[in-house]
């Protein structure tokens, strides 16, 4: 089996996070989506780790995995700030938050 | 590859005898239905219906969960420098004791501000 | 040409009957996010994506960072989500409603566009002998140590920024969600002394005193036939979900209209 | 006759059979260990509140923990309208799937030769074993969950919010428990772990990790003192309210077998695993951490913390639930952070300076002396005297805030008129 299979898995996870990003309509559902590209992006870096025989690519991926961890408390933060307001979690009301 | 092979037979053990006792759960027992025997159980009064949370959204749970990302992450650092501590050595400590006060910064407003009290 | 296809670099089968097994796995639970109406369903279909994806980080010789996955995202930052949704999304169901004029259609077929693109480039380039990580990890004595080696004296400086930033989540989560509390927190001691000096130490009446049900939110009649307002918890009143009977209901409309002329 | 193979060689060669057999005999470790719990745990707190405890079912009533399956079995499995099908059924199946996983890598002996192979009393092990086992924990918080989110009402689904976020929280005071460990054996796999401390085991020189280690364990299986989500006051059954018959049990088995895996991985990491006890092991008995008797101490010490979780239960009063969430913050994780730094400082600088560890342990000793007598110092000279009860001075009301009380310490009955008509008694009374 070819190690690009790999890739491929990656790309097909990453092309299915952003067409959830566009297509749903529940704003936590699509903070998932997003959190499904980070996750493809981190097997492609695992992979790539992998292939060029050097550790940097999982160190890397260990970061991403951080800061995608740092920026979902955020994120989270936000949508329910709006949703205390606003009794909605859809996409289309964070118009109303702006004062 | 193997050291993880092991932890699968367990793994499928444990899921089947899960998965049987759930099926024989079901299939034994008596069947009676009546329609109180299935609402929600309310210290045996009738269950009120209410919108699940009430509306009201108790945001300390929201707050643990978050403060519990900040620590787990902090204690994913910390074991890889612990278990390599020897070769990283004196500059491996200023590091990580710098790393322990900055998130010792973000513990202390968050407990300055009562983030941790629950009522 | 001939080079390129001699040199394709080969895994163990074993590898490949597990990767063959997984990947399916992770893209089906992953349409399947899109693709199910409740959001809790949705997060779990996301966990199972990323313990499917852990197992093929610990295929590719990142043992540590496969188990990191698990604790750090399916263990914390799913939880965060499990616990968010089911305080708040839980009914949020999706509107069918589409601002734009055909949204769905558009976003799927400029996915599909995309993946095409991405593959393509994929199967243009090429890669290296897959040498595996295991020589670096034997030149720092072990997978963990290598890694440890690797953040701890090449990326010092993001190792640092990682802390700043996690100041930063942490600040912004209190600055947004955070109520200050507007009484004093009155100890329980406190709290009993006042409930005893009070009018009413003992508790309310208890729902449902001659009346058809004793759910929390129907109140006790009194011998009049009218609702006794103490037995309903006052929040339930707050929300006006308390279920009066007929009578008592009429005769509450005809009082605010008497009292709206 | 100590067999050369390490450990780590002694499980890659095993044959996949034989990892098969010991997988099995795990599982079944485990569920006759959580059957004798049952019938041990009744008993002994039946003991301590001086009554027998199950005796009928088997001799001395052990097959009790068979009955209260069968009985469950036989039970009708109630689904409720409410409920969301798929996860209600799905949440047993995570929890009890989970609870067995970590016991993997929890090391039952040495290498020792089975059926003429050699292979280590230890399913698997690789160089994160200890992580592992904290992934699988917190897998298991979902069970906890998805219970409360699934079965519909709000009586679960808070029940199941509070003890998931009381198990999280206690999860970090054990993390950070691990890593003063880990910086002592130098590395995360279970089996050189128990290796590092055949001299010394680390309960003796990290005593607050393992203080705070046992602390959190009992917190982290959502036990004994701190079981409000569970209490009958409280929730009534907090997450699993709504469930009955195999399922119920699925989440009694589960919890039962959490409280295996915390106190097994406290045998491991904190008293030596296998080894055998200090003077036996070295002096008396050479044989005794060789060939099949390691597996005896193993079980001897993972009932001892069994015995301590029962004596818990029978014993302390149950916590309220801002007690013990903020004694998990503001006490363990601050407590733990600081035991890490001063483990780290004390290692790195006797590591450089080669100062050996007698001289910290003087130095530190002699500084905390001085700090003793500063603190009785500072007592004696700020004059500090006992808080006095503020309303002692005052004469002794019998109707003290319109409720009759009784006279308090330290003041007299005063004796009071019996007064005739009950209108202005009070008023009357008062003024006297």
């Amino acid at each position: 089996m070819n190690p690009e299979n790999y890739l491929y898995l990656s790309s097909i996870l990453f092309v299915i996070g952003a067409v959830g990003v566009l297509v749903r309509r529940n704003a936590i559902v699509v903070f998932m989506c997003i959190e499904l590209m980070l996750n493809a992006s981190n097997l492609a870096f695992v992979s790539f780790a992998r292939l060029n025989g050097n550790i940097d690519g999982q160190v890397v991926a260990f970061f991403v995995m951080v800061v995608a961890a740092a920026e979902v408390v955020i994120g989270l933060a936000i949508i329910v700030t709006i949703f205390r307001t606003r009794r909605s979690a859809s996409v289309d009301d964070p118009n109303l938050l702006k004062l | 590859m193997n050291p993880i092979v092991p932890i699968l037979f367990l793994g499928l053990l444990a899921f089947g005898f899960a998965a049987f006792s759930i099926l024989a759960g079901s299939l034994s027992g008596p069947k009676r239905y009546s329609r109180v025997k299935l609402d929600a159980y309310e210290c045996g009064i009738e269950p009120t219906p209410q919108p699940i949370g009430g509306g009201r959204f108790p945001v300390k749970y929201y707050l643990t969960a978050m403060l519990f990302i900040l620590f787990d992450i902090e204690i994913v650092f910390l074991y890889p420098w612990a278990v390599a501590f020897d070769q990283l050595a004196i500059f491996g400590l200023i590091e990580m004791l710098l790393f322990i006060l900055t998130l010792g910064v973000a513990y202390a407003y968050v407990w300055r501000r009562g983030g941790l009290e629950w009522d | 040409m001939i080079e390129l296809l001699a040199a394709t670099p080969q895994t163990s089968t074993g590898e490949a009957v597990a990767f063959w097994c997984l990947a399916p796995i992770a893209v089906g639970a992953a349409v399947m996010i899109l693709l199910s109406r409740k959001a809790v369903h949705s997060a779990l279909w996301m966990a199972t994506t990323m313990i499917v994806l852990a197992v093929l980080f610990i295929m590719q010789g990142g043992i540590f960072l496969g188990v990191v996955q698990v604790v750090v995202y399916t263990g914390a930052v799913m939880m965060l989500f499990l616990f968010v949704l089911m305080l708040v999304g839980v009914d949020a169901s999706d509107s069918f409603v589409e601002t734009l004029r055909a949204q769905r259609v558009a976003g799927i077929l400029l996915g599909a566009g995309f993946g095409v693109l991405l593959m393509a480039a994929v199967s243009r380039a090429t890669f290296p002998e897959a040498v595996g990580v295991g020589a670096a990890n034997d030149a720092a004595g072990g997978h963990v140590e290598a890694i440890a080696e690797a953040i701890f004296t090449r990326y010092v400086f993001t190792f640092e920024v990682v802390s700043i930033v996690l100041i930063t989540a942490a600040v912004g989560a209190m600055a947004l969600t955070h109520k200050e509390r507007l009484t004093p927190r009155r100890p329980q001691p406190e709290q009993s002394v006042d409930r005893i000096r009070s009018a009413h130490p003992t508790p309310h009446p208890s729902p449902g005193v001659y009346a058809q049900h004793n759910a929390v939110d129907t109140p006790a009649l009194l011998p009049d036939g009218t609702a006794s307002e103490a037995s309903v918890p006052d929040e339930l009143r707050r929300q006006g979900t308390v279920r009066y009977t007929e009578l008592e209901a009429a005769n509450r409309r005809a009082d605010e209209d008497g009292e709206r002329e | 006759m100590r067999l050369e193979l390490s450990v780590t060689d002694a499980l890659a060669e095993t044959p996949w059979w034989l990892s098969a057999i010991k997988a099995v005999v795990i599982f079944g470790f485990l569920v006759v260990s959580t059957l004798v719990m049952i019938w041990a745990e009744r008993r002994v707190v039946a003991r301590m509140q001086q009554r027998v405890g199950p005796n009928r079912v088997g001799p001395f009533g052990l097959l009790q923990g068979l009955a209260d399956g069968i009985k469950l079995a036989l039970k009708e499995d109630i689904i409720p309208t409410a409920a969301d099908k798929a996860i209600f059924i799905l949440a047993p199946i995570i929890s009890a799937t989970t609870c067995f996983l970590a016991f993997a890598v929890i090391p039952f002996g040495p290498v020792v030769s089975v059926f003429g192979q050699e292979t280590a009393l230890q399913l698997t092990d690789f160089s994160v074993s200890v992580l592992y086992v904290l992934a699988v924990t917190s897998v298991g918080v979902y069970g906890l969950v998805l219970a409360g989110w699934s079965s519909g009402s709000t009586y679960p689904l808070l029940g199941g919010l509070r003890s998931s976020a009381q198990v999280i929280s206690y999860e970090i005071a054990m993390g950070l428990s691990f890593v003063a460990v880990f910086l002592y054996s130098g590395s995360m796999s279970t089996s050189e772990i128990v290796s590092s401390q055949d001299r010394l085991w680390f309960a003796i020189i990290l005593l607050p990790s393992f203080l705070i280690y046992v602390v959190s364990m009992v917190g982290e299986t959502n036990r004994a003192p701190f079981d409000l989500p569970e209490a009958e006051g409280e929730l009534v059954g907090g997450f699993h309210t709504e469930y009955s018959s195999l399922k119920f049990a699925l989440f009694f088995l589960a919890e039962y077998i959490n409280m295996f895996t915390v106190a097994a991985l406290a045998t491991t990491l904190f008293l030596g695993g296998w080894q055998a006890p200090w003077p036996l092991g070295g002096a008396i008995w050479a044989g005794a951490n060789d060939g099949w008797w390691p597996v005896l101490w193993f079980v001897a010490k993972l009932w001892i913390f069994m015995f301590m979780f029962i004596w818990l239960r029978g014993t302390l009063p149950r916590m309220r639930y801002d007690q013990f969430m903020k004694f998990g913050w503001k006490v363990l994780i601050p407590l733990s952070l600081l035991w890490i730094a001063i483990v780290a400082t004390v290692r790195a600088v006797s590591n450089e300076a080669s100062i050996d560890r007698q001289d910290i342990l003087i130095w530190g000793g002699v500084a905390l002396a001085v700090l003793l007598v500063v603190s009785i110092v500072w007592d004696y000279v700020s004059g500090r005297e006992l808080e006095q009860p503020d309303d002692i001075d005052k004469p002794f009301d019998p109707f003290g805030g319109g409720h009759p009380v009784p006279p308090l310490p330290g003041q007299q009955a005063v004796a009071v008129a019996v007064v005739a008509s009950p209108s202005n008694a009070d008023s009357e009374v008062l003024d006297a």
